[in-house]
């Protein structure tokens, strides 16, 4: 798209009218003339740099300040997820009580140099006080468990209440996960504020008190959001991304990464997740600095420390235990279980979120938040596998039992030589921990379905994959006392000898955090990516590998779409799913408007029409054909545009009135004298506007849409100009062929 | 400014025989983080000193309590000013602008979005610093306005 | 691309005529038409899918077939790969001695259960008999070093002799690295017999004889030829990926990251390496199945275990010393190093390439592989470090010394307490080693830049990490001696007191080696990512991420294209590089065809040519235009499709004489009855032929080619026809605006 | 299958007091490779085993000498193969077809690639399988005539 005429172009540095070229809200983006208008400024600075050294420093700095964003994106991102962590950490355990040598401290570091810590009770120390024994004066019996559990329902709902008010207050985009909100944006959707200040403020600010409330949410997803936030408020120090939406996209795509990065602490995953996940155009030099970007804040976190561990993660583990071939039946049992799971919760949710959509259940967003979490914490509180957090309860679960490990988890019968850990008999912790994780398992499964959607922010990742480890933990105790049990068994035989460590149970619940995972979220390479990051080892590769593709094949049996899909669906997002192959055999002349009983196209002459023509049309743009007889083309208009054009005219150029002649051509047509002067307009037209015939199959225009990004497209037959497809027609013709209501696309 | 407070190293010593498991903390350099060092007083004669070492897991680890304590009091610091402010929005600002006219009148736009043409919202500009806060401001609440109109009302966003 | 008219379509199943649709070797595809086909081809076997039974197992097999064929690519190329490694290193040995114990062991399996190995010469035993003990029957003293000395050069040349006469008799594609051309080939160029069954075989065995005659090359980049051979034979036995070249270039993307997957056991490094460096179409599903083909090789040569340690390579290494931020000082000092290194070597190797190309160099390639072996053999035999393979020299010097190595790297003098491993000043050993370390560094240097291009099997990876590993680890050694002898220096201070081990020389090497690598080969992530599958350590990642940017953009600023690309256009093939952007700002209709000298546009038209007139022209594809003087674009036509379906129409339809009319509307037109009846040939017209106007801009066009994969598009001013651009006008008008020879570029 | 020489646990001692460094050898099973087992005869008095062995690393290995076995005479067996293949089309075989027409016809196909229409090369095809060999062959030397003459002489592929 060219704002000049010919080769000779008008300088893109100052656009010759501010307006021109942006869009309205709740629009899409033009990708190629975006990248074209970066293109251009690109030229521009690169041939101004051969004239002084100051264009040439202008130019270097122009060039290095991609990767000056990313670094500051990284900086900035890690050390908010720093701060999350560590406020999240504090506030979980406010509910339980306080810190007397420092009210900032957590449990863990409020006891960090106590000396009074025991084997058995390792985060009871004195300078550690339960509300019970600060009210009560006593830590023990029933009054007191009666007052922890008050003030711990007492806490959470007090946090919940603020982080749905600020966010209705402050920031009402700040709610939810963001995630498909993002992937909207990211393929050139325009919401803005989406991604403003006051939502990273907020965001952040109520991510903390929500996850710190004990709903069943995480904050990988928000983090996310939070790291996206970040890099469009840093993009606004360099024009160059200030001003073109594109430019701004790839950085948005590196932010996405930059998000999962510092949430899992896992660069390569979250390169690999933008990648898979999110990202609608990741050139390969957006890689490499999303890969920057990632490692950067990766470090940030690191040096910042938030656990005292070196750790990125809570839940951090580092196996070296031997897996064998026949455990793959369980990890592909665990796939299915993961698959299915994730089929129903997606299947549930959007239910509850259509309910909550269209009934009278949404207009009570606080009453429902508070609701939700009274009940959470009312029944999380008696079973410690459901009160402790997410990222502590997988961090348990992950863990396997050695000498050293004095959790429920743990309770193996002691042999007489302390020194064996493997092949152990279940003692009697042992079962109640089975018990209560069965129980956690229920509430967990039910309640994140009704909690994801709420109007805090929340994340699905830490719920999903609690409920397939705790899924997989019990399945892996049960393997190892079948096994224990069962030594002669012909399965068990070879491998699984008395006093062997054969099987570890706390894979089996890796395996099956991942399985759930990549059921809800239809993640798979990055998913084993990001678990192999937080393993560090290669041998896990396959059984994560057969967990998650089992568990995609089986979810995708129920439904093609992650839950990020069905909630763009839900919403009506326009977003062209790059994943899923276009099937129908129709072709372009189906698709496109108007219809045979339409009215005729709305298009302009190239120099017959009046500026009172031009402005009493209603589309949002048109094509401009040589003359209304032969429907040649010759380029497209934005009716955006067209109008502040005119307005401008109308303001300084003498003689426009609404009798003048709007002109597209290259030279003014003759007019009679008497006539107003014309107004030409050759310089807001797109001179290169894409065209298909009407005989082009759909599936290659859509590809061709996809692709190159577009918003409209026109139709031709035998050199004709014969209608146009925007994006909205083709979503709409793809709802209509899926047997879905086309009208559920409200965007353009 | 490392505080003395932030360095420990935590040896944990499971059951051995009929001594039970323990753990032990003590402030040390990484050089001295060992069983033979930390462990005090020894709870084994000492030619079992060896074996129960071997049990035992030394970890030396480092915190920064400074770090914990700023962003704890600037996290609450940004809560607190939150709430005042939403306080005030909600309470005291109704009462000093009942006459302004442009409350009703929704634009759809982000302050922060330099591209868009001025023209309509440039009438909001003041001269002082004052008034242009105060612009700035108006214009932020209408923005919000829209904001949860979109997703807490009409739900047409985010659900 | 249809071959129906409207909505109904002709069965895609069996095509009308056998060879239409299909392109000539040297010739690029059509993406567009290809994706269109298959999709044609998966409709219909859905639609049958819902009538038996049958036909609903064959869809639900054809949906397997890929995840099948990946399967068993890995399988193979696994298998290949542990011959390759089990027959090199046999052979290489070979030069050396021989077993008495089992002639197909190597040295170290001949000593594998020896008891009489001792501390110092740990791989000495009498089972292992050198050539000098076996012929004059001693060990020591000059005339066994002489006798040993003439082995070597024997074997090496006999080696090398076989390598080039093989690859000459049975399989000329099997030279060289392969890497340029399967680029070629992914973006859709046509070489037939380039991965034929020939080719596999003779580059299989060759390899090995090229690896083990001492060459300075490595084998890591033919495995990935060799890994695409099988991915293509493979493909012959699915329908699916027989007939379509679009799909089979999908398999051969797996196939790339296959092939680095078992060179360097790093199987998510591989699926980079194929997404950075190799493929051109990389959509999601093949990510998923090349990660799944990638982890399947892993497996196989792990369960194959060449090495007897359970590792893929030889020159894995577990590090876990820290590093100091002040290091990164020389870390990027070896990223400069490497780019230096890249930019000097790719001037050097493309000067002696084209060379050999032009002069009479090129017509002894057999006695210029032979010369070559021989200098090689010559100058390598007596220093230890060029003597020993290229993967063991970079296995050493990755190694960290520590108390059990003997190696001479690791002669420090030994202090009082035996105990202390850092902090050690060099002993004479290690002095010796540096000297011979630097003369192995010029040697490989030099001989690398005339060994790579040869007639051979050869791989660059080996030789530059070798490179960087030696100036790597004369740097780290420099480093660990300056600090220990200057401990009270600022820099020093804080982080390498006495006694504390502080650098790690093993570390430098590992550096340098991704520097150098990086410096040739321009990757970025991918390398990380191989390093760090490679280590398996994530605190790594900040040094070689360090180290390969800073060697990229030194390298970058002396040519921004790497040896890949630079052999692509030295041989003038037709590829469009994705990396690059187009900075020019001409028009379509500064590059199409005709020029404004020329004659104008042959176009067919629509109904009134006849078959002899359609016969005698001479391009390669016509567009078809309504009549002349509109010039009204209908669709296009490849005269290849057109000459067949002529020469099917005279051999089996009545009355088609040179007089007959050749139509292409839906219906035919009325002719005189006395006329030869019309031949009807809209079934092999594109209705959907891609079209630009003649405004828009290059960049623009130059994105629609690569994103889109086309092969043409036709420019249109105001609807008419105007012109057309193809593939190799836009790769000419780019080398014309590089100031490069238009006419380098060969094929179409 | 596995032999019993496919199994080693290899244990290395470094040099320590006044005994010189060690490898030691042993053909034992995995649970029992550890310098207790493996360090035989001990080269240190009673007391000082513990200090001595924690100094030894001891490394189980398996290998298959059978893969070994294989796979370098499958090897052996490609070469020879393929040399005597060589040798026989140099010597042997254009004294048999002195007066085969086609030679010098060049076609520029690949055997593998069945979508190209194949009426030029029908001809060739003869009836038994001999002859189809025969064609077969008689291709796929064109072809290789032809990468040759790409490749080697006119340098326009692979330089």
């Amino acid at each position: 798209m060219k704002n000049g005429t010919g080769p000779k172009l008008v300088d893109p540095m100052e656009d010759p009218l501010p307006g021109v070229g942006t869009y309205e809200d709740f629009n899409t983006i033009d990708w190629v003339r975006e990248k074209s208008r970066d293109r251009d400024r690109h030229r521009e600075i690169t041939k101004k740099s051969r004239q002084s050294t100051v264009a040439l420093l202008r130019s270097v700095s122009d060039a290095f300040s991609g990767w000056l964003l990313m670094l500051l994106v990284g900086l900035m991102a890690g050390a908010l997820a720093g701060g999350i962590d560590i406020a999240a950490h504090w506030l979980t355990d406010l509910k339980e009580g306080v810190c007397l040598v420092g009210f900032w401290f957590n449990h863990e570091h409020c006891c960090w140099t106590s000396n009074e810590t025991t084997f058995q009770e390792r985060d009871r120390c004195p300078q550690w006080q339960t509300w019970a024994q600060l009210i009560a004066g006593q830590s023990e019996g029933v009054f007191a468990y009666i007052v922890n559990y008050l003030m711990y329902l007492f806490w959470a709902l007090i946090f919940s209440l603020l982080a749905v008010t600020l966010v209705r207050a402050f920031a009402p985009y700040a709610c939810g996960s963001g995630i498909p909100e993002i992937k909207t944006i990211l393929s050139g959707f325009i919401i803005r504020g989406y991604l403003g200040k006051w939502t990273l403020i907020t965001k952040t600010i109520t991510l903390v008190l929500a996850v710190s409330s004990g709903l069943s949410l995480g904050k990988e997803g928000p983090l996310v959001h939070v790291a996206c936030c970040c890099a469009n408020i840093l993009c606004h120090l360099f024009t160059k991304y200030r001003k073109n939406e594109a430019k701004r996209r790839e950085v948005l795509s590196a932010a996405a990464a930059v998000g999962v990065s510092v949430a899992f602490g896992a660069p390569i995953g979250g390169v690999l997740f933008s990648l898979e996940e999110v990202s609608y155009y990741f050139p390969l030099k957006t890689l490499w600095r999303s890969f920057f970007a990632a490692l950067v804040a990766a470090f940030t976190l690191r040096s910042i420390n938030p656990f005292g561990n070196s750790r990125l993660v809570l839940f951090y583990v580092e196996f070296h235990a031997p897996w064998h071939l026949v455990e793959l039946a369980p990890f592909i049992l665990l796939g299915i279980f993961g698959g299915l799971w994730g089929a129903l919760f997606i299947r549930a949710n959007i239910a509850w979120c259509r309910r909550r959509k269209t009934t009278r259940l949404g207009h009570y967003p606080v009453l429902e938040v508070l609701v939700v979490t009274a009940i959470t914490a009312v029944i999380a509180f008696p079973n410690s596998y459901t009160r402790m957090s997410g990222s502590e309860l997988i961090s348990e679960l992950f863990n396997d039992c050695s000498l050293l490990d004095s959790s429920q988890l743990c309770g193996y019968k002691q042999n007489a030589v302390g020194d064996s850990l493997a092949d152990r008999p279940a003692g009697p912790g042992l079962y109640t921990a089975l018990w209560q994780l069965a129980l956690a398992l229920v509430f967990k499964m039910s309640i994140t379905v009704i909690t994801f959607g709420m109007k805090v922010p929340s994340g699905l990742f830490i719920p999903s994959m609690a409920v397939g480890a705790i899924a997989g933990r019990l399945l892996g105790v049960g393997m190892e006392q079948l096994a224990y049990y069962n030594h002669d068994w012909f399965i068990f035989k070879g491998w699984c000898s008395p006093g062997a460590d054969c099987i570890t149970p706390g894979l089996y619940a890796m395996v099956g955090a991942a399985a759930c995972l990549g059921g809800v979220t239809r993640m798979t390479v990055s998913l084993v990516v990001i678990m192999f990051e937080l393993t560090g080892g290669l041998e896990y590769i396959v059984p994560l590998m057969a967990a998650t593709m089992t568990s995609k094949w089986v979810a995708d049996a129920f439904g093609r779409e992650g839950i990020y899909e069905a909630h763009i669906r839900l919403n009506g997002y326009p977003f062209l799913e790059a994943k899923e192959e276009f099937e129908h055999n129709s072709l372009a002349v189906d698709v496109m408007r108007p219809r045979r009983s339409d009215p005729p196209l709305a298009m302009l002459t190239q120099d017959s029409m009046t500026l009172g023509e031009v402005e009493s049309t209603h589309y949002s743009g048109f094509p401009v054909v040589v003359s209304s007889e032969s429907q040649r083309l010759v380029g497209f208009v934005f009716r955006r545009d067209l109008l502040i054009s005119i307005d401008n005219a109308r303001k300084r150029q003498e003689g426009v009135v609404s009798a003048s002649r709007v002109v597209f051509t290259e030279h003014a047509p003759s007019q009679p004298p008497e006539a107003p002067p014309p107004l030409r307009l050759r310089g807001i037209m797109d001179l290169s506007p894409f065209t298909v015939t009407d005989h082009t199959a759909m599936d290659i225009t859509v590809d061709i849409f996809r692709k190159l990004g577009l918003r409209q497209c026109l139709v031709t037959h035998n050199g004709r100009l014969l209608g146009i497809i925007t994006k909205k027609d083709i979503l709409k013709h793809m709802a209509q062929i899926a047997n879905r209501d086309p009208d559920s696309i409200l965007f353009n | 400014a490392k505080n003395f407070e932030d360095v420990r190293c935590k040896c944990i010593c499971p059951p051995y025989r009929n001594i039970s498991g323990n753990v032990y903390n003590r402030n040390v350099t990484q050089k001295d983080c060992n069983c033979l060092h930390v462990v005090d007083p020894m709870p084994v004669p000492g030619h079992d000193v060896e074996a129960y070492c071997l049990l035992c897991e030394c970890k030396y680890e480092e915190r920064s309590s400074n770090t914990i304590k700023v962003t704890i009091i600037i996290y609450l610091g940004v809560v607190g000013a939150l709430l005042l402010y939403m306080l005030f929005l909600l309470l005291v600002d109704p009462l000093i602008r009942k006459k302004d006219p442009y409350t009703q009148q929704l634009h759809n736009e982000e302050d922060s979005e330099e591209m868009r043409p001025r023209a309509d919202t440039a009438t909001l500009r003041g001269n002082t610093v004052l008034e242009r806060v105060e612009g700035a401001q108006q214009r932020w609440k209408k923005q919000v306005q829209e904001q949860r109109k979109t997703v807490f009302d009409r739900h047409k966003l985010l659900s």
